[in-house]
C-alpha cells in the first residue's frame, strides 16, 4: 500500500516539475501564473498522499493551507502586478 | 476495497498528468486554463475519494472533502479571474485568440 | 437568520477541523467571531440558497465535472489537440447577484466552457469547441442554479445565444 | 520510490532556485520563487518538520508571493528595465556562503547533551504536548519574544517610510470598483480563513501549528480582503495600530508579571503553563497577523485598470 502511495506521489511530482517548463517558457505572465496555480493543486494532492505514506495525519492540515491560500497569489497577480504584456522570445 | 482505492488514486493521478500535458500542449492561455482547471480538480477529487477509506475517523474524512471543496471553489474563481484578466489585457484579441499561438508541440 | 446559518456552518467547520476534539472553549468564541465576520462581509441580497436543493445540485455538479475532466482529457491526448476554441455570448436569465456570479465561476468547471466577462445580461464564455452544443449544458446549469436559489421558473425566458466562431 | 521522490524533490528545488537566479525577466523570477516556496514546503515535510512546512506554505503561498507581485507592479511603474549587470558579486557571495555552510556542516561540534531527549523529558512540565511549541514558548521563549520585537520593528519602519505613499494609494483605491465574483468568493472564504487560523493556533499545543502559522494565515486572509477591495483598514485603522504592539506588550507583561511572584523572568507557574502559553499565542497570532498584513498594506500598490 505504502509503496503505491509513494509511486503516485512521485508521478505527481514529475507532473509538477513539468509545469516548471510552462513557468519558464511563458510566454504570457498569465501562463506563468497558471502554472503556479497548478503547483498549488498538485502540491495539495502530494501532501495528502504523503500524509498516508508517512503515516502523519497532521500533514492533512499542511495540505489545508495551500488549498486555502493558493488563490491569494492569483488574486494579487490579477489586481496588482503590472507585468510587461509580452516578452520577446 | 483496496483495489478500488488503487483504481481511484491511479485515475486521479492520470488526470493530473493530463492537466499538465494540456498546460504544455494547448496553444493559448484560454485553452490552457480549460485544461488545467477541469483536469486537476477532477484528479484531486478522485484521489481524495481513493484516500477516504484510509482515514481513521469521520471528521478526518470530512476534512479531506473540505480540502477538495476549497480547491474547487478557489480554482473556479481563479479560472474566471485569470480569463477575465487576459481578456482585459487584449480585448480585441479574444475572438482570434488561437491564431496567436506561440508554439505547437 | 443569516447569522444563525453562519453559526451552524462555521460550527460544523470547526468540528471537522479539530477532527471531533471540539475544544469548544476556544471553538465557541472562534465560531462566533467567524460568523460575525461572515455577516459583516455579506451583502444583503435577495438571493438565498435553498439548502434542501444542495444535495441534488451537488450530484449534478459532480456528474458535470467528471464529464468536463474526461472531455478535456480526451482532447488533450489526441495527437493534435482536438480543440476549436471560440467565443460564445450567452444570454442568461439569472438576475445579477450571487446566482449569476455563481454561474460564472462554476461554468469554468463544466465541459468546455470558461467565463471571461459579464456584459449586461450576457455572459461571455470562452469555449473549447465551438461545434459542441454548449448552450444546452449552460441552460441546464442555469435551471439548476435557479432552483438552488428558489428563483421562480417563470423568470427564465427562452435563452438566446450568439456564437462567434473562427474557422 | 521514496528515494526517487526525494531526489526529484531536491533536484526540482535546485532547478527552481536556478530559475529564479538566471531568469532575465523579473516576473518569471517571482513566479519561479512562488513555485520554489511550494517545493520547499514539501521538502520540510520530507525532513519531518511539518511545523516548518506549515509556516512555509502559509507564508510562501499567502504572503511572499503577494508582496513580490505587488512590488513588481510598483517597479514597472517607475523604471522600465532593471539593470542586470551586477551578477558577479552576488554570485561570489552565494558561493562563499555555500562553502561556509558546507564547512560548518562537516565541522559541527559534537553535542554534549542530547537536546531532543532533554525536551522530551521536560515536556510534561511545559504545559503543552507538542515539543516544538514547548521549545518556542516555554523553554526558549526568550527567542520568540525577541523575534516578535524584530517583526514589530520591521512593521514600524515600513510605516515610517511609506506613510504618505500609502495614504495616496488609499484614496486611489477608493474609486476602484469591486469585481463581483471575487467579492462574493472573498466574503465567503474570509470567515473560513479566520477559523482555520484559530484552529492552527489551537492545534499548536498538540501537533504542528502555532502562533506564527496562524498569524500568517490570518494575514493572508486580510490581504485577500484588501485585494478584493473590502476597505478593512478604514474600519480597523485604530485596531491595526493597537494590534501591532499588542502581542509584544502582552508577552512582555506576562513575562515580567511572573517576577512579582518571585519567579525568574519568563517562567510560567507550572500549573497554568498550558493556559499561559495558549493565551500568549492567541495574542501573538492576532498581532503577527496584523504586522504581516501591515507590511503589505504599507506598499503603495496600484490597480490594473478594470473595465467593469
Amino acid at each position: 500500500m505504502t509503496a503505491f502511495w509513494w509511486t503516485v506521489a512521485a508521478l505527481l511530482l514529475v507532473t509538477l516539475l513539468a509545469g516548471l517548463i510552462r513557468i519558464w517558457r511563458g510566454p504570457n505572465p498569465a501562463d506563468r501564473m497558471l502554472a503556479a496555480q497548478l503547483f498549488g493543486t498538485t502540491g495539495v494532492a502530494i501532501l495528502l498522499l504523503l500524509a498516508q505514506a508517512m503515516q502523519t495525519p497532521a500533514l492533512n492540515d499542511v495540505a489545508l493551507v495551500p488549498a486555502l491560500l493558493a488563490v491569494v497569489a492569483m488574486v494579487a497577480f490579477v489586481r496588482r502586478a503590472r507585468p510587461e504584456a509580452e516578452e520577446p522570445e | 476495497m483496496i483495489y478500488l482505492q488503487y483504481l481511484l488514486v491511479g485515475a486521479g493521478c492520470l488526470f493530473f498528468i493530463v492537466g499538465t500535458l494540456g498546460l504544455l500542449r494547448f496553444p493559448d492561455t484560454f485553452t490552457r486554463i480549460h485544461a488545467i482547471t477541469k483536469a486537476d480538480n477532477l484528479g484531486l477529487g478522485l484521489l481524495m475519494l481513493g484516500l477516504l477509506p484510509s482515514t481513521e475517523s469521520l471528521p478526518q474524512a470530512l476534512k479531506l472533502i473540505l480540502i477538495w471543496l476549497l480547491v474547487l471553489a478557489a480554482s473556479a474563481t481563479a479560472s474566471y479571474l485569470i480569463a477575465h484578466y487576459v481578456k482585459a489585457q487584449s480585448p480585441d484579441a479574444l475572438p482570434h485568440a488561437d491564431t496567436t499561438s506561440e508554439e505547437q508541440d | 437568520m443569516h447569522f444563525f446559518v453562519s453559526v451552524l456552518l462555521t460550527g460544523s467547520l470547526w468540528w471537522i477541523l479539530t477532527e471531533g476534539a471540539q475544544a469548544w472553549w476556544i471553538g465557541g468564541p472562534a465560531v462566533l467571531l467567524a460568523s460575525y465576520v461572515a455577516t459583516r462581509l455579506h451583502h444583503p441580497d435577495s438571493q438565498r440558497i435553498n439548502w434542501l436543493q444542495v444535495p441534488l445540485f451537488a450530484l449534478f455538479f459532480l456528474a458535470q465535472s467528471l464529464k468536463a475532466g474526461v472531455d478535456v482529457a480526451v482532447r488533450t491526448l489526441r495527437i493534435r489537440p482536438a480543440i476549436n476554441p471560440g467565443t460564445l455570448y450567452y444570454r442568461t436569465s439569472l438576475p445579477p447577484g450571487t446566482a449569476r456570479y455563481l454561474f460564472g465561476s462554476i461554468v469554468g468547471l463544466f465541459p468546455g466552457t470558461l467565463c471571461t466577462d459579464f456584459d449586461h445580461d450576457q455572459v461571455i464564455l470562452h469555449v473549447l469547441d465551438t461545434n459542441a452544443d454548449i448552450a444546452m449544458d449552460c441552460r441546464r446549469l442555469e435551471r439548476r442554479i435557479a432552483r438552488l436559489f428558489s428563483l421562480p421558473p417563470a423568470a427564465i425566458p427562452p435563452t438566446s445565444l450568439n456564437k462567434e466562431a473562427q474557422s | 520510490m521514496q528515494f526517487a521522490f526525494d531526489s526529484m524533490l531536491g533536484l526540482g528545488l535546485l532547478a527552481c532556485a536556478a530559475g529564479v537566479f538566471w531568469s532575465r525577466d523579473l516576473f518569471r523570477s517571482v513566479v519561479m520563487f512562488i513555485a520554489f516556496g511550494l517545493l520547499l514546503a514539501l521538502t520540510w515535510v520530507r525532513l519531518e518538520a511539518p511545523d516548518l512546512a506549515l509556516a512555509e506554505a502559509a507564508i510562501g503561498a499567502g504572503l511572499t508571493g503577494v508582496l513580490l507581485l505587488d512590488a513588481i507592479g510598483h517597479l514597472r511603474q517607475h523604471n522600465e528595465h532593471s539593470p542586470r549587470n551586477h551578477w558577479l558579486l552576488p554570485l561570489l557571495c552565494c558561493i562563499a556562503l555555500a562553502l561556509l555552510l558546507i564547512l560548518s556542516f562537516n565541522a559541527r561540534p559534537e553535542a554534549s547533551i542530547s537536546l531532543p531527549q532533554l525536551v522530551a523529558e521536560s515536556l510534561p512540565e511545559s504545559g503543552v504536548e507538542h515539543p516544538i511549541t514547548a521549545v518556542l514558548l516555554n523553554f526558549r521563549s526568550y527567542d520568540t519574544l525577541l523575534e516578535i520585537a524584530v517583526l514589530l520593528v520591521a512593521a514600524v519602519v515600513a510605516m515610517a517610510l511609506n506613510d504618505g505613499l500609502a495614504a495616496a494609494a488609499r484614496t486611489s483605491t477608493e474609486q476602484s470598483n469591486r469585481d463581483p465574483v471575487l467579492a462574493g468568493f472573498t466574503s465567503r472564504l474570509a470567515p473560513v480563513i479566520l477559523l482555520v487560523a484559530i484552529y492552527v493556533l489551537w492545534a499548536g499545543s498538540y501537533m504542528p501549528g502555532g502562533a506564527f502559522q496562524g498569524g500568517a494565515i490570518l494575514a493572508a486572509g486580510l490581504v485577500l480582503l484588501k485585494l478584493a477591495d473590502f476597505h478593512i483598514e478604514r474600519y480597523a485603522e485604530s485596531l491595526l495600530r493597537l494590534g501591532l504592539a499588542f502581542g509584544f506588550l502582552v508577552f512582555l507583561a506576562v513575562a515580567t508579571s511572573v517576577m512579582i511572584g518571585g519567579r525568574p523572568f519568563l517562567t510560567y507557574p507550572e500549573a497554568f503553563a498550558g493556559q499561559f502559553i495558549l493565551f500568549i499565542e492567541a495574542v501573538l497570532t492576532f498581532s503577527i497577523g496584523l504586522i504581516l498584513f501591515s507590511l503589505f498594506n504599507q506598499s503603495p500598490g496600484q490597480e490594473v485598470p478594470h473595465d467593469n
